[in-house]
């Protein structure tokens, strides 16, 4: 596969390293109430969607980017690649 | 001054070069190096400080820039290898922190990484069997980091299908000089 | 119609004339006591069981394509009850018993063939992680030795003793282990269930799940509405699609497990043989193919079909290990879907909908527990009781921190 | 001789090879099949199944029948196509698959016996008595089946990988390629034309048309001369595109050597390419197809494409006498062909009743071919005419000729799915074809060659203006442009056996029979008769296949299924996609700082992931591994002892936020760390699992230095990387790794700090107050060399770690071992290292094995409560917080005789060793030489509480038990004085 990478343009899917759903970003806060609940969902359950599917790549062989690739998981077909951190400001995770 | 005798990465007292066919691979060990991170909300004054420091702007992503005596690389979002003579800058790290102070983090990396220059007719044949970026159409100041035979490597095209950099964490040097002469003798 | 030897020879004679359809194209009945979706090995499996072991007359498998059509046609073949935990190597066990009696019991020759499984160690630590792993199996009456490298050399001396990157030090063998025709334990649960009254009833879909307040009353299909007592879903690689019809979110990824077949070659390789410094297990086919596979791509995929990457990687184990079969040609890739679950270990479990049962997350071992995971399912579905080698495959096993993580790799389905 | 005249060979030169022992002429340009049937040699090969003769059936790559091994010795190659390996001189081809010799092949019988192996029969027997099967009835299934054999020695040819990148990709050089090719070349697009045969220009080299004023082969050959100008373009003959994988990488095949004997030095046999390309066009051709009739599998029955390359090509025929069946008007092209090289044409027996007529050779229209004669060899078929009588057809050659099948097989791999042409009566691409991809020629289902050329270009054309280039359609040659005209036959119907899939021996019967056993749809058809299932891929059997079950069950063919095709479009040999990866460079070596100096003490090494490091140091006079170890324990902690430790993981945190960050990422806190100190911290993984532990030294107020252990380094350093960029984006917090920038030494021993004052530079106090227990900082050795001290201990000894720019790293070493003779220093290894670390108590790679928590490691205090740090949160959960959780302890033998060994488990002292009974496992196991016997660490239930409970530590698999007891995990010096002296 190619990863149309934001800064770097296309890149060998090799040179990334996978980890999953884009919802890892959304790490719950630690002092809610029902955290441990809260962290279960957030850690083990996955929407799996068979079609366009969110997800972390870290380029590793690469800028060590972490990548949030739109990738359709029926034909592979990528639509978009941004950089982790910004969707991670977007949603919200500034310190 | 100390007294110990420094060994260069393939393990020899001096750099080694060699000619395989019309390529010639040289253990480049003259040059200092040290990464440059450029601190969260320092990006002015870091563009500031850098521009006095280093006589001009950081290379944009998947360049390098020559200077005197500060060639840079890009290496990541905010982040550069900066490189320099040994001779002058074996201290390098510790040069540049004093020219950035707070706005940049400044990690020597001189001994971290083994630098092979592949020169000559054949070279991008050559990368061509060893790595999936696209060689033949690098332009001179095109860096970038791969994969190279199951190495992360930097390739960095010095002159357009003529002359490249790679580098690579030190300890696999014996590795990437076998990767690279054994391509070598194929394109021969 | 019983197979025989006999019966091959007569048919023979008389020109194969009395060769009946191993089993019967059936149309959906309105309403059935159970219905299995998904009629695949487990799901086959399960409506055996529940017709031979516990006599339920009233049993449907529907099926969206034809049966067999998934991983149990699209795996490496291998059985083994080589496992570490002991949430595993009971069940795992239990299904090993199963595949030794298989044949006679459904009446189908599925070629079990118990030629042994050895996984390769390379370092001290592996053989001391494999000395506690087969000590588990003994503690748990399973059979296991530990080889050295002589040992190994001894049963497989064409490996790379020699010139080798990661040097062999050892062995588990596991003598039990082996291979079975895939294909053949799906025709042969189908027939067997099949000629017990069990409907099994292709092209037909599952689109939707009649839930009324909090109870499955049946599925709706492409070819209309089917009633039930019960509903089990075992639809390894579309568990995460057919359980959100349900509303329900699992454990699980979808992942894409690539698997090699050479061309035929006269025999070569005796035993299951796994590398255990790269990506790399390999068996013989009866038929003379090397069938060989590696790790997933490791990406989330419905797409049943990989990428070169891991092709290169599982081909560079196999040429490190063994550079005798590089002139070998690989002939045929592809690809299953994988249920990846979170701990790396299956679920056969009631869901929080009554009536409603699930089976799946098998990660690579779905083939093997073939058996054992129909005849647990089965149990489950007619008594509303785990079996006992399948009392820790719950579903609330990750919210009360019970993961049974045979590779110690967290929540990270990719890495199982 | 049956050579015929012209063809593109090369008559100068003569080539001797040998098939089966005897040996024969061929000329270069040909290829084995080619030089053999010139040899008058029609008898290649034996069956699958029934062990039938065979001869070839193709003249390409998609040959189910003449395959062969190739070559002798470690270089043998099996089931190797004779239709498309190249000639060369001192060839050596053997028959496989038959038991004795060829010609009289004892399986053979199997033959006779086939109504006992219709398809399937093997389901249905065999199944008693049980013990039977492995025994007796696989052994002799396994020797009857498989084909050609490996030769068992390790593949002594080396294997090139290679990566290219073009606008366009073009696969086939046929007309619809070449002209394709010419068409962007021009254009001045980056341009790969690829072609799995040695001589480029498809079915021009095998057709007698012209193309304007010249042959087709001759304008192949000028086209193929320009492109070779043009820098743009990049043509590569002897290259199969075996798969279209995602985004627009295609894998390609080169075979570099194989038509050599031998590869020349240092060159590859094969380099498998990796080609990116923005477009790619399918100019791949199409595949003649078969009519199975009655004995339609005899030595001298090919199909008729085949009979006209092998005449116009290779200037070679099967036989003197040939007839033609056909149901389309190609059958009438093969007959004029041969015809116009002196060949007899016996009979063209038309299936058409509306057959063309001629009086250059006798025409039977509306018949069929019904059977044929000849044990090794054709010698007749018998014709039932249209008047219904049968006639007997005397000929030693047979061309068949059932209609093309265009080859779709890349559009398919990723899973689109070919539509039927009712015009052509066959699969043409359709559905979803790879992104990027374009068709045309005959795999377009164009079968002329004027439409072939026109095709190419056109689709150049709108590739290339895909990507903004403008290109201008070459001008095209006046050529052949006659409509295609076919009756569809597949089969015809009768009694014996029709050969649909040739190699496999799967028959018209076959099909029938599974038919009437269920097994209907095209996924069970194909595993239940294993039709399409050979070396072949099924590329001449698969449509007949259906279209035999679509008249059982009454369907058209299309609505009874299509087979999509995976990759590898044909075999590809194991080694190729492996390159150079193999044997002993299947992954790199990583070296340490002092290995060199290592390597010249003799030190015995280790793999660690890719690392080798020093495992002990033998002496002279010592002859054991334990010897070694022993010494290099008992010396450490006697006087002193040094260490490489520069493999284990160095990453520099930096930043206002650093302190924080480690926080979050450390279970246990690290904000009021002070300068110039350093702290052991453990990292939870998310779910509560340890993941990996170390020391952080703190530099600076905004500087750290973390250690990871060996084998976790990537994957914390990644893990820390999606901490600082996905949860915390806008930390200051920045990392890098340093791990080689320094060469790092560890120094043990009560004479630690003696030993290392010689090195140290007078300036810096390393005494006990200046420099405490935990303390670290920037110091200079040898005279001014810039290095780091950080006074920490794996081994429980009074300890230092020393850290210098990594080129000096080697003679740090040797002064290291020259001032430290004094003091009787040794060198230790990873061995001794790890003894050590069992006798302090320290966990390591074998305890936090990815299931254990920092309770189970006797830490649970650590994890800081009054913080959020990963993994904080689901460590709460009862199943890791149960009362009798497994935890850390230590293990000593009750008569200190014993040994036991790690992965025993343990069994209360008087209970059954059983599952139900076990309390838990030794993780590490060591001799102690200070304590003169075994120890170990493990797991045990509640183990806190059970110290001086006797139990047993069983090791079945090993027929070993030992009485062990439970004692406090710190073996040596638990109150750690000496770590403070």
């Amino acid at each position: 596969m190619i990863i149309p990478h934001p800064l770097l343009g296309p890149r060998d899917s090799q040179e990334f390293t996978y980890l999953g759903d884009v919802s890892l970003i959304d790490r719950p806060d630690w002092q809610a109430t029902g955290a441990v609940d809260q962290f279960h969902d957030y850690l083990y359950l996955r929407d799996n969607p068979a079609g366009l599917h969110r997800e972390l790549w870290f380029h590793e062989q690469g800028d060590r980017s972490w990548l949030v690739v739109t990738r359709d998981t029926r034909t592979h077909e990528i639509t978009g690649a941004e950089l982790a951190r910004d969707v991670a400001r977007t949603k919200g995770r500034s310190t | 001054m100390h007294d110990l005798a420094a060994l260069t990465p393939l393990g020899g007292a001096t750099a080694k070069t060699e000619t395989i066919g019309a390529v010639q691979i040289a253990e480049i060990t003259d040059r200092a190096l040290a990464s440059v991170t450029c601190r969260a909300g320092q990006a002015k004054a870091f563009a500031t400080a850098a521009k006095k420091l280093f006589g001009g702007a950081m290379p944009d992503p998947g360049h390098w820039t020559a200077g005197d005596p500060f060639g840079l690389i890009w290496t990541g979002p905010d982040q550069w290898f900066a490189e320099a003579p040994f001779a002058s800058h074996e201290d390098i790290a510790r040069l540049i922190k004093a020219g950035l102070g707070d706005t940049a983090s400044v990690t020597e990396q001189t001994d971290g990484w083994v630098r092979f220059d592949v020169t000559g007719a054949t070279v991008v044949d050559l990368l061509e069997r060893l790595c999936p970026v696209p060689v033949r159409r690098m332009q001179t100041g095109a860096a970038t980091r791969t994969l190279l035979e199951h190495m992360g490597c930097f390739v960095i095209c010095r002159t357009t299908a003529q002359a490249f950099s790679l580098i690579a964490p030190r300890s696999f040097a014996g590795s990437l000089h076998h990767a690279l002469s054994a391509a070598a003798r194929s394109v021969a | 119609m019983r197979y025989s030897g006999f019966r091959v020879l007569k048919e023979a004679l008389t020109g194969h004339k009395g060769w009946k359809p191993a089993w019967r194209d059936a149309a959906p009945q309105p309403r059935y006591d159970i219905v299995v979706v998904g009629g695949g090995g487990h799901g086959l499996a399960t409506a055996y069981y529940l017709a031979k072991v516990f006599s339920k007359s009233s049993v449907a498998v529907i099926e969206k394509g034809w049966i067999g059509g998934g991983n149990v046609g699209r795996n490496t073949t291998i059985i083994r009850s080589n496992y570490l935990l002991d949430g595993n190597e009971p069940f795992y066990e239990f299904s090993m018993k199963l595949w030794e009696g298989l044949e006679q019991d459904f009446n189908f020759n599925a070629m079990v063939s118990q030629r042994g499984v050895l996984n390769l160690c390379h370092t001290d630590g592996q053989r001391d992680a494999f000395r506690r792993r087969a000590n588990g199996m003994r503690l748990n009456g399973v059979d296991a030795e530990l080889l050295d490298a002589d040992g190994v050399r001894k049963m497989a001396p064409f490996l790379n003793f020699d010139a080798a990157r990661f040097p062999i030090k050892g062995g588990l063998l596991q003598p039990r282990g082996g291979t079975v025709r895939h294909d053949a334990v799906a025709w042969g649960y189908a027939r067997g269930a099949d000629s017990r009254g069990v409907d099994i009833i292709q092209n037909c879909e599952v689109t939707g799940f009649k839930i009324d307040n909090g109870t499955c009353l049946g599925v709706e299909t492409t070819r209309g509405f089917i009633g039930a007592g019960k509903v089990g879903v075992a639809v390894a690689g579309s568990s995460g699609q057919v359980m959100a019809k349900a509303g329900i979110r699992l454990p699980i990824e979808s992942h894409v497990l690539q698997a090699f077949v050479s061309e035929g070659l006269k025999p070569i390789i005796p035993a299951v043989i796994t590398y255990g410094a790269g990506h790399f297990y390999v068996s013989q086919s009866d038929k003379g193919g090397l069938v060989f596979g590696g790790d997933i791509d490791g990406y989330n995929s419905y797409a049943q079909r990989g990428n070169l990457p891991v092709v290169e990687d599982v081909c560079e184990g196999g040429m490190a290990l063994m550079p005798m079969i590089g002139r070998a040609k690989l002939l045929r890739m592809w690809g299953g879907i994988m249920d990846m679950s979170m701990d790396g270990s299956p679920i056969i479990d009631k869901t929080d909908i009554a009536g409603l049962y699930f089976n799946g997350g098998w990660c690579y071992g779905g083939f093997k527990a073939t058996p054992a995971s129909g005849m647990c399912f089965a149990h489950l579905l007619a008594t509303d009781a785990p079996h006992e080698t399948a009392t820790a495959y719950r579903f609330d096993r990750f919210r009360k921190g019970l993961m049974i993580d045979e590779k110690g790799m967290g929540a990270q389905p990719n890495l199982h | 001789m049956t050579r015929l005249s012209g063809g593109l060979i090369d008559r100068s030169q003569t080539l001797s090879f040998s098939f089966d022992g005897k040996s024969y002429g061929g000329h270069p340009g040909d290829t084995l099949a080619s030089a053999l049937l010139s040899n008058d040699v029609r008898l290649m090969g034996r069956s699958f199944k029934y062990h039938r003769p065979r001869g070839p059936l193709t003249a390409g790559s998609e040959e189910p029948n003449a395959i062969v091994e190739l070559r002798n010795g470690a270089r043998q190659e099996p089931n190797a196509r004779a239709t498309v390996a190249e000639l060369y001189d001192g060839l050596n081809a053997r028959s496989q698959n038959s038991v004795g010799s060829l010609r009289f092949d004892l399986l053979a019988v199997n033959d006779l016996l086939s109504p006992f192996f219709a398809a399937g029969f093997y389901y249905k027997t065999f199944m008693w008595p049980k013990a039977f099967w492995e025994k007796l009835y696989e052994p002799m299934i396994r020797r009857a089946a498989g084909l050609g054999s490996l030769d068992g020695q390790p593949d002594p040819d080396m294997y090139d990988k290679g990566f290219l990148h073009s606008d366009l990709l073009i696969i086939g050089a046929g007309p619809a390629g070449l002209a394709a090719a010419l068409t962007a070349g021009r254009a001045g697009a980056d341009v790969i034309l690829a072609d799995e045969d040695f001589l480029l220009g498809g079915r021009l080299n095998s057709e007698t048309h012209a193309l304007g004023d010249t042959s087709g082969s001759d304008w192949a050959k000028a086209a193929l001369a320009e492109l070779a100008s043009l820098p743009n373009v990049r043509v590569m003959s002897r290259t199969t595109i075996i798969g279209a994988m995602d985004h627009g990488i295609y894998g390609a095949l080169e075979r570099v050597s194989d038509h050599l004997r031998e590869p020349a030095p240092d060159t590859p046999r094969q380099t498998f390419w990796r080609i990116y390309t923005t477009r790619s066009l399918l100019c791949a051709g199409a595949t003649e197809r078969p009519i199975a009739f009655e004995n339609n599998d005899r030595p001298g029955i090919m199909l008729g494409s085949a009979l006209r390359s092998y005449a116009n090509r290779w200037a070679a025929c099967a036989a003197q006498d040939v007839a033609i069946f056909t149901n389309n008007d190609e059958g009438h092209r093969t007959a004029e062909d041969l015809l116009t090289k002196g060949v007899r044409i016996a009979a063209v027996i038309d299936s058409r009743a509306d057959a063309p007529k001629t009086n250059r050779y006798e025409v039977f229209a509306g018949s069929v071919v019904t059977n044929s004669a000849g044990r090794l060899g054709l010698t007749s078929v018998s014709v039932r005419l249209a008047n219904g009588e049968t006639r007997k057809v005397a000929c030693q050659g047979l061309g068949v000729s059932g209609g093309w099948n265009p080859n779709v097989h890349l559009t398919c791999h990723q899973r689109g799915r070919p539509q039927w042409n009712a015009d052509l009566a066959a699969f043409v691409p359709g559905g979803t074809l790879p992104p990027g991809m374009r068709v045309a020629g005959a795999a377009q289902g164009i079968l002329s060659t004027a439409g072939a050329l026109s095709s190419g270009a056109a689709a150049a054309v709108a590739a290339l203006s895909d990507l903004g280039i403008k290109a201008k359609a070459i001008t095209l040659p006046k050529a052949e442009d006659t409509p295609f005209r076919i009756t569809p036959l597949f089969h015809v119907p009768g009694k014996g056996r029709a050969w649909l899939d040739q190699q496999n021996d799967v028959t018209v019967k076959d099909v029938k029979l599974a038919h009437q056993e269920g097994y209907i749809s095209v996924e069970h058809l194909k595993r239940y008769t294993t039709l399409g299932m050979a070396t072949d891929q099924g590329k001449t059997s698969n449509i007949g296949g259906l279209a035999v079950m679509a008249e059982m069950t009454g369907k058209s063919i299309p609505d009874t299924g299509t087979t999509i095709y995976r990759p590898p479009y044909t075999p590809v040999s194991i080694a190729a996609f492996a390159g150079r990866s193999a044997g002993p460079d299947f992954r790199p070596t990583r070296l340490t700082p002092s290995h060199h100096w290592a390597a010249q003490q003799g030190a015995v090494f280790v793999e660690v992931g890719m690392w080798l490091r020093a495992q002990w140091f033998p002496q002279a006079g010592e002859t054991t591994w334990r010897q070694s170890v022993d010494r290099e324990v008992l010396a450490t902690r006697k006087s002193v002892g040094i260490c490489d430790v520069t493999t284990l993981g160095k990453i520099d945190v930096q930043g206002t936020d650093a302190a924080e960050f480690l926080n979050r990422i450390y279970a246990n806190p690290f904000g009021k760390l002070a300068v110039g100190k350093v702290r052991y911290g453990l990292m939870l993984r998310e779910d509560g699992i340890a993941m990996d532990d170390g020391t952080t030294a703190r530099l600076a107020e905004d500087h750290f230095v973390m250690t990871t252990t060996t084998a976790n380094a990537v994957g914390v350093y990644r893990h820390m990387e999606f901490c600082r960029q996905c949860l915390w984006p806008d930390m200051d917090v920045q990392i890098i790794s340093t791990t080689e920038a320094w060469a790092q030494y560890s120094v043990a021993g009560p004479n630690a700090r003696k030993l290392l004052q010689k090195i140290v530079d007078p300036a810096f106090d390393i005494g006990n107050d200046a420099f405490p227990y935990m303390g670290c900082g920037d110091i200079t050795v040898c005279g001014g060399l810039r290095a780091r001290l950080f006074r920490i201990s794996f081994s429980g000894e009074l300890a230092f770690e020393i850290a210098v720019p990594t080129r000096y790293g080697d003679a740090l070493m040797r002064r290291l071992v020259e001032v430290g003779q004094e003091f009787d220093a040794v060198v230790y290894g990873t061995e001794a290292l790890g003894v050590m670390r069992i006798e302090k108590g320290h966990a390591a790679g074998n305890e936090l094995n990815g299931t254990t928590t920092a309770l189970n490691l006797g830490m649970g205090g650590m994890v800081n409560k009054k913080k959020d740090s990963i993994g904080s949160t689901l460590s709460e959960r009862e199943g890791l917080n149960r009362p009798d959780a497994l935890c850390l302890v230590g293990f000593r033998p009750v008569n200190h005789a014993d040994n036991f060994a790690a992965g025993s488990h343990l069994i209360g002292k008087d209970d059954v060793a059983n599952a139900a009974n076990d309390q838990g496992y030794l993780t590490s196991v060591a001799y102690s030489p200070n304590l003169g016997h075994t120890i170990g660490l493990g797991f045990l239930k509640n183990g806190a509480n059970r110290k001086g409970e006797t139990l047993r530590a069983v090791n079945p698999v090993q027929n070993a038990e030992t009485l062990v007891e439970v004692v406090s995990a710190h073996f040596i010096d638990p109150e750690g004085d000496r770590l403070r002296a």
